[in-house]
């Protein structure tokens, strides 16, 4: 997921990053196709360059040799509401068939059966940043047809499209996930089967959705990870491996 | 200038003559500066009822909400980051284990404009936030006004203004001419939007070298009330350029919170059973303190000459 | 990072290729680094139909609007702080010579409110003001909303996004990230306000001194078009650490600015009859460019380890 | 007036200062009576302690040696309609009988007979800061019944009284003049005479308003400036008499 999650920034891209897989990912573009990629991190650190792998988003390590400091009104005012921000990546407890994500509490909100962090910046990172890259493992439970609570917008859902929201942002584009990527259909927003890993078939995937997943006219096989890539992932980024599994890359 | 400041003083009257029960608190510092500190005299001086805000409630709320200060809590990232839960602030919200906790809750972006319209004294501040979301529908606050010029519906979130904000920070004078570097979180924000300011710093340094750089300077004297001295006041949280971050606790924090027995234990060893921060630090031990001290990494002096 | 940044260029280049006729400009800097440099260089390409927009237009915007590049002004204080009137502007809005000019009209806190605005992409912002003036009655873009939690009626401005925004600064990296000390004005908002960003320096540095202090960094390269090297380009305003404010030349220019004959001689002199900055700097002479250098009053660092 | 306008502060006060007499008065406070005196200048310099006379209001020397330097947006947002400054100054080329302040334009708005610079900060200083000081010579022309534009609203006028306006400062509580000062009124807020130089008869001074000039039933007679105020100002402080003039102490 890490490579894959790589693979959709582009160079000179804008990035709003959060810890974890999301990190890592940014820093493996860094390394391979986009080395102008300007990595904003939610707690002010501007174009930072970690020297060790950050534990926390607000890591020490984000802000020595960084090119700005910016204060938590100054990001989500001038950087993310102000439109500065092309990639977000946003995860969640649960995304539904439009993109939205929960990630504020499963089961009722007065009585919750499990009361996860809430939005932090999710959001307003669903909001405002040109395109949001959604990754997370595929199955039934993370991928329900509902959300029990939308915490950040996707394309469609109960309050109304994007367009008649307004939302400045284009919202979810793609959801990288262990299997393969869904992207949301031009249509109704619906997230849509549209590639696959090499070695995954797409009746196997069908299954790991919460709702009757649809397949796109064509379907990309992706090329896999190559060994520069894992090389980097595995032996520079994250040596200790703290956020990817064996499969995980 | 005066020779000597009032506003001096050690940690304990501080809290003591700061922080009220029923209070609203704010201590802020996002990942950096949190003062844990600050909360760990007010668990000892056994503050009752208080309504605590926060952007990221963190160990440090969850370890006041454990010791039965809290009554409420206004947040918008309740996790242990990068490790898991806050489980005895889950505990309170998910099993109503006493005490029971009121929530009200947010994004980061609304709690920011909270504290910018309290700083402001404005009575509320407008965002383009929370279309397309449940957030409003849990949270009669997130209300919305028509722009008076493209007639757009714009978000908004009512001002906060605490009774006390606690900062802590790297350095002040004994007036509290605050100065921070690294990250600056919604500090400035938060200081200037309460009815009473306390700093806590690492040092207190001269006048004189505030003066020297007055850029750094994130929180002015005059709308401070107490100055705290209190080294490694920040610790689990850090201080840049003092102390790292103390990670391996963050993830021991897991464990301790998750059992309410050795969370128990766990106050009564570093915060009830100790006088101090001198004695918390103690505790700790000289091994921690000596991993966790920052190698230096001076920056070039800049010229305000005219 | 690239190895050659295309944003580097000559303020000939900058101007040609960033500032339009018929723009909305804002040439930003409160007392301190206000960028003469780019006016000139406007003046020389004979840009007209500006919109000129900044809170005290101070001589630079009474120089462009006698050379005839500007349309209408927005600002909220018209003078030669401490010496007396812009007569340029005067004359164009007292006796309507030619070119006419439209003003329009806020107070500091207003225009401010309206470049924050824009930099945060609101449409309005709100500020307690104008009560019981006339201001509003003169110009009816200040209007109000009702506070959806108090019912209290604040006053608003729309959002200010200029075209473009030219901001002079000491320092900064061919990328554009642009660090700042001493007075901050309202650069930042201005800046990220704007569609396209034109950055002065001083000085051009290495990435290495701007990631050496990210706190004194207020305006980052992502949002920043252009990187002009100048050095003195904000004479006769100041560069904290640089060269002093010339105060006699704001004097002299109540006698230059009365006299259309004297303020003609003048932009031919300075202006059309020189090829740039270093022409300007040339024929102001040696002997005011040695006064005006700044001693050296120099800060210490701080640490940024971990 | 410098003197008057230095003793009109406290020690400990948070000055909202200009350039000119206001930074004299400041600066003469703190050499005598108040020396914790904390002097904020709208360019954003906090506690300045200037060592030369500064001839403008951003002048570098405000800001070398100064405890901090603040945004215009902090300074209007955070220190002014924040509620912080206890006393702004205030001049202006017309004052009216209630403190109504113009130095926007003499004659009608559209076709001035002088265009004067306008607002600047005065009308947010007027609104907000706890109490405000006028300071101004006293003359007919200066003091008309009634401003041709309000800029900064005083105690009344024709949009209302302070009270009904909801106004959070407490407005023009002293305008000291050249010959004595003047104060608003309990009942309707209009100025009147409460105060006279020495030598200054009550007569006089009520020749100099624009408007029939109320005197207070008990009217003070002002101690005049000591020789070491004098000294201050005229050997220390503006050794070349940039702003006051041999009457003007």
């Amino acid at each position: 997921m890490a490579v894959r999650a790589a693979r959709e920034l582009h160079d000179g891209d804008v990035v709003f990053v959060g810890i974890g897989l999301p990190n890592l990912a940014c820093n493996l573009a860094r390394a391979t196709h986009a080395p102008g990629l300007v990595l904003i991190y939610e707690s002010g650190a501007v174009g930072a360059v970690p020297d060790r792998l950050p534990v926390s988003i607000g890591d020490p390590a984000l802000v020595t040799g960084s090119l700005a400091v910016a204060s938590m009104a100054d990001v989500f005012q001038f950087y993310l509401q102000g439109g500065r921000i092309q990639v977000g990546f946003l995860g969640g407890a649960q995304i539904d068939r439009y993109g939205n994500i929960n990630s504020t509490v499963i089961g009722s909100y007065d009585r919750p059966k499990v009361r996860l962090p809430g939005s932090g910046g999710a959001c307003e990172i669903a909001i405002h940043a040109e395109r949001v890259i959604v990754v997370a493992p595929l199955s039934p439970r993370s991928f329900p047809a509902t959300v029990d609570f939308i915490t950040s917008p996707g394309q469609n859902g109960k309050y109304g499209s994007r367009q008649a929201l307004r939302l400045p942002g284009r919202g979810p584009v793609r959801v990288v996930t262990d299997v393969g990527i869904l992207e949301p259909s031009q249509a109704d927003g619906e997230l849509e089967l549209v590639a696959l890993y090499p070695g995954v078939d797409a009746e196997s995937v069908m299954k790991k959705a919460g709702w009757p997943l649809r397949v796109a006219p064509t379907v990309t096989v992706l090329p896999p990870p190559t060994q520069a890539e894992l090389h980097l992932l595995r032996d520079v980024l994250d040596p200790n491996h703290l956020y990817i599994g064996k499969r995980d890359a | 200038m005066p020779p000597t400041s009032p506003k001096l003083m050690p940690m304990r009257d501080a809290i003591a003559r700061f922080v009220h029960d029923g209070d609203t608190v704010v201590i802020e510092g996002f990942t950096h500066l949190i003062c844990f500190a600050a909360a760990h005299e007010i668990i000892r001086q056994r503050r009752r009822d208080l309504t605590l805000c926060r952007l990221t409630p963190d160990l440090v709320y969850d370890q006041l909400i454990a010791a039965g200060c809290a009554r409420k809590l206004v947040f918008s990232w309740a996790g242990n980051p990068g490790v898991g839960s806050l489980h005895a602030l889950r505990r309170a919200v998910e099993k109503h284990q006493p005490p029971s906790l009121e929530l009200e809750e947010y994004s980061h972006f609304g709690l920011v404009a909270r504290l910018s319209a309290g700083a402001a004294k404005l009575p509320f501040w407008p965002l383009r936030d929370y279309q397309g979301t449940d957030l409003p529908a849990v949270n009669p606050l997130i209300r919305g006004v028509t722009c008076p010029y493209t007639g757009d519906a714009i978000a908004t979130v009512p001002a906060l203004n605490p009774d006390v904000t606690i900062v802590h920070a790297q350095r002040a004078d004994r007036d509290g001419n605050t100065q921070i570097w690294g990250l600056y979180g919604v500090q400035k924000e938060a200081a200037f939007a309460a009815k009473r300011v306390i700093v806590v710093v690492e040092e207190i340094v001269q006048e004189q070298v505030v003066r020297a750089d007055p850029n750094r300077t994130l929180i002015p004297g005059i709308i401070v009330d107490a100055v705290v001295c209190e080294p490694w006041g920040a610790h689990p949280s850090y201080a840049q350029g003092y102390y790292d971050r103390d990670n391996d606790f963050y993830v021991e924090w897991e464990d301790i919170s998750r059992d309410e027995a050795a969370l128990k234990r766990w106050l009564d060893a570093f915060v009830y059973g100790v006088a101090d921060r001198a004695g918390y630090m103690h505790e700790l031990g000289p091994e921690r303190q000596q991993r966790l001290t920052a190698k230096p990494q001076i920056s070039a002096g800049v010229n305000y000459g005219f």
